[in-house]
């Protein structure tokens, strides 16, 4: 497992190559990565996120451990950032390497809906109107249903 | 003794990231009503408390937890991370 | 749409970097990769992918139009390679990009499990022991049931 | 007149990648007895046609599918790209 939790920038590319090298016997690897987007042209001009350094590392390897328990992976990476993010920066990504794409597919999927609702991060957004904190949406704690 | 921590708007509700509690509550329902009855920052903060999470020790908790031995509790909203 | 079928090597980090910055307005991308790898331990020498030169894109852009016809999605990036690929060569990869993760995931495995059993490759491993053509899994043709 | 095509273990079967056939088959099954009647190495082919795919112009299609007008067909197995 390769948990990061930081403030720096990184290069998807980058790792999505570095992670795909360290692999052997894996022959499907998937990613996901969460880019800041002005969604809804409220003309964002920065994204600010908060979160909780004792417990933020630990709940992600716990995340994926359990991703680990439930699929035969190889090896998984999960990258997050904090602090303030501009347009078209690179929020976050997970890597999973499987045998076969089923159990990387899953256990990406899986990865990104408890990030989404179990790992202590929280996102406010400052647009042209102020800032606020962005809501969960209740779509994001369903989904947690399916696991 | 305990170490209370607010994160996002409940941080800034209550205008402090971290405080020292002296009180030794039994559950964290105890420790919410403790808070409320101190200032109207406190009461605006967990007015509703189903708009809010609690961590125990850095594990995410309910509000009928037990608080024996726990050193540190944080109150926050739903995470929204990804 | 950017569908490439072609025999050339091609770098997963720099067509992922490059799929992000030509999205817009889209928060989330999936992308999964496939690498040539010896996963029976059958000391595999090489992957032989042929194809029908004629068939291929079109095939390809279907697939491509049917998920941006059943998704919310920004763009599709498809390359597939043919010819002669050594161990841990990366074989193929897909990208989505969409507003929101379930979009981007469920378009990124409907493009795969119907590029696996409708698109015209066929991949032959060439090992210690000989060469044969890979045979279809059941579960990749059970895999379409599902869309 | 059309062209013929054969991919995989099927091209090497039968020993061509492609060929023109001067009839005029009525369906791809008709085109598949006309061929298997021919020799050895087509009967090897199609012997078991539940293994086999046909494309007809670049199509997808079945052994049931009518050829009339058609240019270009093609056999193969089950793909398995990715």
């Amino acid at each position: 497992m390769d948990i990061r939790v930081q403030e720096a920038a990184f290069d998807l590319g980058t790792e999505a190559n570095g992670f795909v090298a360290r692999q052997s016997r894996m022959g499907a690897v998937v990613t996901f990565t969460g880019i800041v987007r002005d969604l809804d042209d409220t003309k964002l001009r920065a994204m600010q996120i908060e979160h909780y350094p004792g417990m933020t590392q630990k709940a992600l390897e716990k995340i994926a451990q359990e991703a680990r328990d439930r699929w035969n992976l190889g090896d998984v990476l999960i990258i997050h950032r904090y602090g303030k993010l501009t347009p078209d920066e690179v929020i976050m990504m997970v890597a999973t390497a499987a045998r076969h794409r089923a159990d990387a597919f899953q256990a990406a999927e899986f990865l990104m809906d408890f990030l989404k609702s179990r790992a202590p991060f929280w996102k406010k957004e400052v647009t042209e109107a102020g800032a606020d904190w962005v809501a969960a949406r209740d779509a994001d704690e369903d989904a947690l249903t399916r696991w | 003794m305990m170490d209370v921590l607010y994160f996002a708007w409940v941080r800034e509700r209550i205008g402090v990231p971290k405080e020292r509690i002296e009180t030794a509550p039994a559950t964290v329902m105890d420790l919410v009503n403790t808070l409320r009855a101190r200032e109207d920052r406190y009461e605006a903060a967990f007015s509703d408390l189903s708009a809010l999470r609690v961590a125990v020790d850095q594990e995410l908790s309910d509000f009928d937890a037990s608080l024996t031995g726990a050193r540190e509790v944080a109150f926050f909203p739903p995470m929204t991370g990804g």
